[in-house]
C-alpha cells in the first residue's frame, strides 16, 4: 500500500484564490464536503415542503394548502413521489456519503485531500446538476414524476398511464446524473481510503466511520449498476418505444422491481450506515471509553452489507413474483436481524460503565440508536412473508420506513453535524438552540410518525390523496390530522436548526482544534483545517482509534496521532 | 516493426483468442446437439474472458484486493441471473 | 396495542396471518422493552459524575463477547422461529389453491376493479358470463379460486378483512383464493399506485350468506338463455 | 506493498489502478444486469435472436478487430513500462484505428438493419440488441477517446505509463463485454 507521502503537491494553497476557485471550482475536500452540506439541507428545505403539502391533504382533504394551493389527486402522486425521491437521493445521499464522507475520509485517515481532487468536484456538480433537473421537472408542462419513487412501470413507462411527459423522463435523468455523480464519488473514497492512508493506520486502526463509509460506497457501487441498466431501458421505453417492460409488447414489468430492488435494498443501508458511523464516532467520546467490540463491529457491517444483496425481493412477496421465492427471501432478510442486532448491542454495551456526558451530538446519537431500534423490529414484521401480505403498501410501511430512515437522515446526521461542526466551521454551535432543536424534532418525530403504524395496521394503504373515501379508514381520521399537525411541529423544530447553523457561522465561539477531547486523527488538525490539512508533515498513527481511559495513562484520551499525546491539551 | 521487441506473452494469448474465436464462429457446425454448440460457445467465451482478465488486465500478478472487486460483481452477476429464472423462465 | 388495531378478520386464513403478527408483535416487544430499558438504564446509571472515570472495556475478549453475542444467538434462533412459523401460513394463503366450484377473474384497470363470472356453465369466455364493476360477491363459508389480472398498470388487489393482498399485473394472470367466514360488505381497495384515480379505486365485496348466494346467483342469471 | 511486476506502481499509479477497478466493478454490474435481463428474457421466450437478419459476417470482423485492439493496447503499455515512447504511440493509435473501425462497421450493420425495418422498437429482441450493443459502443467510443487523447499527449510528452496501464484495463474490460455479446446475441 503506497501511502500519501508521495502525494504529488499538485494542490498548494491558494488562500488568494478568487471567488471562483474557492467557491465554484473547488477541489479542496473540505469544501466539497460543505457544498454537499448546503446542497443537501437545500433539498431538504424542498422535500419538506413537499411533505407539508403532502401531509396538509391527508388531514384536511381537498382543501386549500396554505402556501402552496390546491392538491389534487394528480398533484399529491407528483408530491409523494418527490418527496421520496429527495429525500432519499437528494438529501440522505448529499449529506450523510456526501458530505461526512469527503470531509471526513481524509481527515481522519491523515491524508491532504481525496485521491481524485478533481474528479471530486466533478461529482459533486454533476449532482448539483442533477438536482437542478429534478427541480426542472417541477415546472415542466404536463407536471412532475408522479409514478411513485419506486417507478414501476407500466405506469411509468408510458406517459398515457400519467398523463405526465417530460417531467418522468426528466426525473429518470435526474436519477442518472446523480448516479454518475455518487458512482464517481465511491471510486473516489474507495481509492482513497485503500491508497492514501497515513504510516501506521492499518485496517484495524481505522475509525469505524470509515469502515462504514467504505462498506456504503461498495454497495452503492456493486447495486447501482443493474437499475442503471433498468433506467436506460425504462428511458427507452418512453423515448424510443420499446417494451422492456410493457406486457403488450412483449415485455415484463416485473423485471423493473427486481432491477429496482436489487439496488434498493442496499440503498438503504448506503444512507444507513454512515449514520450508524457517525453515531460510533460519537460514543466513546462522549462516555470516555473505548466502542464496545471493535472487530464485532466490523464483520457485523460487512455480513450485514453482504447479506443486502441476497433480501430484495423482500419488497416483492405480494408483487405477482414466484411465491415459492417468498420464504427464501424471508428468511435472509429476518436473518439480516442478527449483525444489526449485534451493532445495535455493541452500541448500547459501548455505554456500559461509562462517563455519560449528555451533550448535543450524544443526545442525537443516542437517539439514532432508540429510533433504528424501533425501526428495525417493526421491519420484522414486513421482512415476514406472511404478515407481510396484510401489512405491505399500507401506512404500516410507511411508519417502519421513517424510522429507520429518519433515525438515519435526522438523528444519525445531526449526531455528526453537532459532532464535526466545529471542525467544520471553526465556532461552535449554540447549545440552547441545538437543546431546542433536539428535543422538539424528537418529540415532533415521534408523534408524527408512530400513531402511522396504527392507522397502516387499520388498513390505510400508502399513496391515497383522500382517506376520507375508505369505510375502513375514515373512522381513524384524527390520526391524520394529529400526525399533520406533529409534521409542522417537526418543520417549526428544524427551522430553529437553520437559524442555529447560519447564526454560529458568525456569532459562535471560535471552536479549538479539539474541543471534544477526541482521539481521531481529524481532531490534531486546526479547526477548521487548512488547505492541505496538515501542515508541512503528515501525521503518523500509533493507536487504535477509541483509547479513552486507558488504565494507567494520566489523561482519559490518547491520540491516534503519534507524538499528541503529549500535547493533550484542549487547544 | 520499427525494431520493437514484442511482448512473447501477449502475442500467443493474441493468438490463443482468435484460435478460441474461430472455433466459437464454426461451432454451430459442429455434429452435436444444440445445447452443446451453446455451452461450448459460452465456455470458449469464459475462457476468452480470463485468458483477457488474468493476462491483458494482469489479475495474474495483481494482488487478492484487485482479484476480490473483480470477482465479486461476477459472483453478484450471476446470483441476480439466478434469481431471476424463477419469474421469468419458469413462469411461462 | 398494535393487534386491536387490526380490522376484523373474516377469512379462515386471515386467523392464520394475525396469529403471525401476534407472534412477531410480541417477539419484538419483547426486545423493544429490553433493550430500550438497557439503554435508559446505562444512560441513566453511567451518568457523568464528578470523580468517577469510566471503565476501559473493550469488549474484544470472548469474556466481554459473549454479553453481545448470546443475545444475537437469542435473535437468531427467534428468526428462525418466525420462519418455521411463518412458511406454513405462506404455503396455505399464496401456493396451495384450493379446489373450488367457484371460478372468479379479478381484473384491475384504471380506475376500476372487473369482476367476471363465468355463469352456470362454469367455463369462462362463453355467452353466460357475466360481469361486474366494482362488486364482488361470494357466497360464506366456502373458499372461492381467483384469477387476478390487470389490463394496463400494476394495481393491488387488497382485502383488509380477509387479510389478502396481491398486487395484478398486465401480462400475467395470478391464481389466489379467498374465503369468508362472515356474511357482509367489506371494502377492496388498491393498494398499489396505479395513476391520478388511484385515491378512491376500490370496490365492494359482498360476502351472502350460504342461502342467500343461491338467490343471488338465480337473480343474476334468471334471464341468461340456456 | 503492490505484488506487481511493474514498475512505477506507486502513488498516482496505484490510485489509478485501484480507481479503475472499482469502476469497473461497477461496470461489471451494469452490463451484468442488462445482459441478464436479456439472457432471461430469451430462456423465457420474450426475446427470441432473429438469426436471419443478423449480418454475422461484419460481427466477426468486428471481434477480431476488437481482440486484436486489445493486444495493440496491452504492447502499447508493454512499451510504455519499457520506456519505448514511439513504439508506444504506435500501438496506441493502432489500438485509436481499431476502435474506430469497430464503430464503423457497428455502424454499417445499424444501418442496414434500420433500412431492413429492424429498428429498437421492432421487438424485444431488436430493443435488447439495440441498447446492448449500442451502450457498448458507446463504452468503445470512450475509450477510442481516451486512448486518443493518450495518444496526443504521449507525443507532446506528458505520457505517464500508468495511464496507458488504467486506459488498458478500461479497454480490455469493454473487450470483454464484446466477447460475451457476440456469441450471446449473434451466433447462439
Amino acid at each position: 500500500m503506497s501511502h500519501a507521502a508521495t502525494l504529488p503537491r499538485v494542490h498548494e494553497p491558494h488562500e488568494a484564490a478568487g471567488f471562483f476557485r474557492t467557491y465554484l471550482y473547488a477541489t479542496d475536500h473540505k469544501t466539497i464536503a460543505k457544498q454537499y452540506l448546503l446542497l443537501g439541507l437545500l433539498m431538504a428545505v424542498v422535500g419538506g415542503f413537499l411533505s407539508y403539502a403532502m401531509r396538509w391533504q391527508l388531514a384536511w382533504p381537498d382543501t386549500e394548502v396554505p402556501g402552496f394551493g390546491f392538491v389534487g389527486p394528480e398533484t399529491y402522486n407528483a408530491l409523494v413521489t418527490n418527496h421520496g425521491t429527495v429525500m432519499v437521493f437528494f438529501v440522505a445521499m448529499p449529506i450523510l456519503l456526501g458530505s461526512f464522507g469527503n470531509f471526513l475520509i481524509p481527515l481522519m485517515i491523515g491524508a491532504r485531500d481525496m485521491a481524485f481532487p478533481r474528479l471530486n468536484a466533478l461529482s459533486f456538480w454533476l449532482l448539483a446538476l442533477g438536482s437542478a433537473v429534478l427541480c426542472a421537472s417541477f415546472v415542466v408542462p404536463g407536471g412532475a414524476a408522479s409514478a411513485g419513487w419506486t417507478g414501476y412501470p407500466p405506469l411509468s413507462a408510458k406517459a398515457e398511464y400519467t398523463g405526465v411527459h417530460w417531467g418522468l423522463t426528466l426525473w429518470l435523468l435526474a436519477h442518472a446524473i446523480e448516479f454518475a455523480a455518487f458512482l464517481l464519488g465511491g471510486v473516489n473514497f474507495l481509492t482513497t481510503i485503500v491508497t492514501m492512508r497515513a504510516p501506521g493506520l492499518t485496517v484495524g486502526r481505522l475509525p469505524l466511520l470509515i469502515w462504514q463509509l467504505a462498506t456504503a460506497s461498495i454497495l452503492f457501487l456493486l447495486s447501482v449498476g443493474p437499475l442503471i441498466a433498468g433506467a436506460v431501458m425504462l428511458l427507452m421505453d418512453r423515448l424510443v418505444g420499446t417494451g422492456f417492460f410493457l406486457p403488450e409488447r412483449g415485455g415484463e414489468p416485473l423485471l423493473w422491481q427486481h432491477l429496482f430492488w436489487f439496488f434498493g435494498h442496499p440503498e438503504v443501508y448506503v444512507v444507513l450506515l454512515p449514520a450508524l458511523g457517525a453515531s460510533l464516532e460519537v460514543y466513546p467520546v462522549f462516555a470516555r471509553k473505548p466502542i464496545f467490540g471493535y472487530r464485532l463491529i466490523v464483520w457485523a457491517t460487512i455480513v450485514a452489507g453482504a447479506l443486502s444483496f441476497i433480501v430484495w425481493a423482500h419488497h416483492m412477496f405480494v408483487s405477482g413474483m414466484d411465491p415459492r421465492l417468498a420464504m427464501p427471501f424471508s428468511i435472509t432478510t429476518i436473518l439480516i436481524s442478527v449483525p444489526f442486532a449485534l451493532a445495535v448491542f455493541t452500541m448500547i454495551a459501548s455505554l456500559y460503565r461509562g462517563s455519560i456526558a449528555l451533550e448535543l451530538p450524544m443526545l442525537w446519537a443516542l437517539a439514532f440508536l432508540a429510533m433504528f431500534i424501533t425501526g428495525g423490529l417493526t421491519g420484522i414484521f414486513l421482512g415476514s412473508a406472511p404478515s407481510d401480505i396484510y401489512l405491505n403498501g399500507t401506512y404500516f410501511v410507511v411508519a417502519h420506513f421513517h424510522y429507520t430512515l429518519i433515525s438515519a437522515v435526522i438523528f444519525g446526521g445531526f449526531a455528526g453535524i453537532y459532532y464535526w461542526f466545529p471542525k467544520m466551521f471553526g465556532r461552535m454551535l449554540g447549545t440552547r438552540l441545538g437543546q431546542l432543536h433536539f428535543w422538539s424534532t424528537l418529540a415532533f418525530f415521534n408523534l408524527t410518525f408512530f400513531p402511522l403504524h396504527w392507522i397502516g395496521i387499520a388498513g390505510m394503504v400508502r399513496r391515497i390523496a383522500n382517506p376520507l373515501q375508505y369505510d375502513l379508514v375514515a373512522p381513524h381520521q384524527w390520526i391524520n390530522v394529529f400526525s399533520t399537525v406533529s409534521l409542522l411541529g417537526l418543520i417549526a423544530g428544524q427551522a430553529v436548526f437553520f437559524l442555529n447553523f447560519f447564526l454560529s457561522q458568525f456569532r459562535g465561539r471560535p471552536a479549538p482544534a479539539n474541543p471534544w477531547q477526541a482521539t481521531t486523527l481529524e481532531w490534531t488538525a486546526p479547526s477548521p483545517p487548512p488547505h492541505g490539512n496538515w501542515g508541512a508533515a503528515l501525521p503518523a498513527v500509533e493507536r487504535g482509534p477509541y483509547e479513552y481511559s486507558v488504565p494507567g495513562a494520566a489523561q482519559d484520551w490518547l491520540p491516534q496521532r503519534a507524538g499528541a499525546a503529549v500535547l493533550g491539551s484542549r487547544s | 516493426m520499427n525494431g520493437t521487441v514484442l511482448t512473447r506473452g501477449y502475442v500467443v494469448i493474441w493468438g490463443w483468442l482468435l484460435v478460441l474465436m474461430t472455433l466459437s464462429l464454426f461451432a454451430n457446425t459442429l455434429p452435436v446437439s444444440r445445447p452443446a454448440i451453446v455451452t461450448l460457445m459460452f465456455v470458449v467465451a469464459a475462457v476468452k474472458a480470463v485468458l483477457v482478465a488474468l493476462h491483458f488486465m494482469h489479475l495474474r500478478v495483481e494482488r487478492w484486493l484487485i482479484y476480490a472487486i473483480a470477482i465479486v460483481p461476477v459472483l453478484l452477476v450471476f446470483g441476480l441471473m439466478l434469481a431471476l429464472f424463477p419469474d421469468f423462465v419458469f413462469a411461462r | 396495542m398494535f393487534l386491536s388495531w387490526l380490522p376484523e378478520n373474516v377469512s379462515s386464513f386471515g386467523r392464520d396471518i394475525d396469529g403471525i403478527i401476534a407472534l412477531i408483535w410480541y417477539v419484538t416487544l419483547a426486545w423493544f422493552v429490553a433493550t430500550m430499558g438497557t439503554l435508559l438504564v446505562f444512560i441513566v446509571r453511567y451518568r457523568r459524575r464528578p470523580g468517577r472515570p469510566a471503565g476501559y472495556v473493550k469488549g474484544d475478549r470472548w469474556r466481554e463477547a459473549v454479553w453481545v453475542l448470546v443475545p444475537c444467538v437469542l435473535v437468531l434462533v427467534l428468526d428462525f422461529w418466525m420462519d418455521f412459523k411463518g412458511a406454513p401460513v405462506w404455503a396455505k394463503v399464496k401456493i396451495d389453491v384450493p379446489q373450488s366450484d367457484l371460478h372468479i377473474k379479478v381484473t384491475g384497470k384504471q380506475f376500476n376493479w372487473v369482476v367476471s363470472y363465468p355463469g352456470p356453465d362454469g367455463t369462462f369466455d362463453t355467452a353466460d358470463d357475466k360481469t361486474f364493476l366494482d362488486e364482488l360477491h361470494i357466497p360464506a363459508g366456502k373458499p372461492v379460486r381467483l384469477t387476478l389480472g390487470a389490463q394496463d398498470v400494476i394495481h393491488s388487489f387488497f382485502l383488509p378483512n380477509l387479510r389478502v393482498k396481491q398486487d395484478v399485473l398486465p401480462g400475467r394472470a395470478i391464481p389466489a383464493w379467498i374465503d369468508a367466514m362472515k356474511p357482509g360488505t367489506y371494502e377492496l381497495p388498491c393498494a398499489a399506485l396505479c395513476g391520478m384515480g388511484h385515491s378512491g379505486m376500490k370496490a365492494t365485496l359482498v360476502v351472502h350468506a350460504a342461502a342467500d348466494w343461491d338467490t343471488w346467483v338465480a337473480a343474476q342469471w334468471s334471464g341468461a338463455k340456456q | 506493498m503492490s505484488a506487481t511486476t511493474h514498475a512505477h506502481a506507486t502513488g498516482a499509479a496505484e490510485r489509478g489502478k485501484v480507481a479503475i477497478w472499482w469502476f469497473l466493478a461497477s461496470e461489471i454490474m451494469l452490463f451484468g444486469g442488462l445482459i441478464s435481463s436479456f439472457v432471461i428474457s430469451r430462456l423465457g421466450g420474450g426475446a427470441q435472436v432473429d438469426h436471419g437478419h443478423l449480418n454475422v459476417t461484419v460481427a466477426a470482423v468486428n471481434t477480431f478487430i476488437l481482440l486484436s485492439s486489445s493486444y495493440t493496447m496491452v504492447e502499447a503499455f508493454g512499451c510504455a513500462e519499457r520506456g519505448d515512447r514511439r513504439a508506444m504511440r504506435l500501438f496506441l493509435g493502432l489500438t485509436v484505428l481499431g476502435g474506430l473501425a469497430f464503430l464503423g462497421l457497428k455502424a454499417y450493420e445499424y444501418t442496414g438493419e434500420i433500412l431492413h425495418g429492424f429498428t429498437p422498437w421492432a421487438g424485444t429482441f431488436w430493443s435488447f440488441y439495440y441498447t446492448m450493443t449500442g451502450l457498448h459502443a458507446l463504452h468503445v467510443l470512450i475509450g477510442v477517446i481516451a486512448n486518443a487523447t493518450l495518444c496526443v499527449a504521449a507525443r507532446l510528452g506528458l505520457e505517464r505509463p500508468y495511464r496507458v496501464e488504467v486506459a488498458g484495463l478500461y479497454w480490455h474490460f469493454v473487450d470483454i463485454v464484446w466477447i460475451f455479446l457476440f456469441p450471446l446475441v449473434y451466433l447462439s
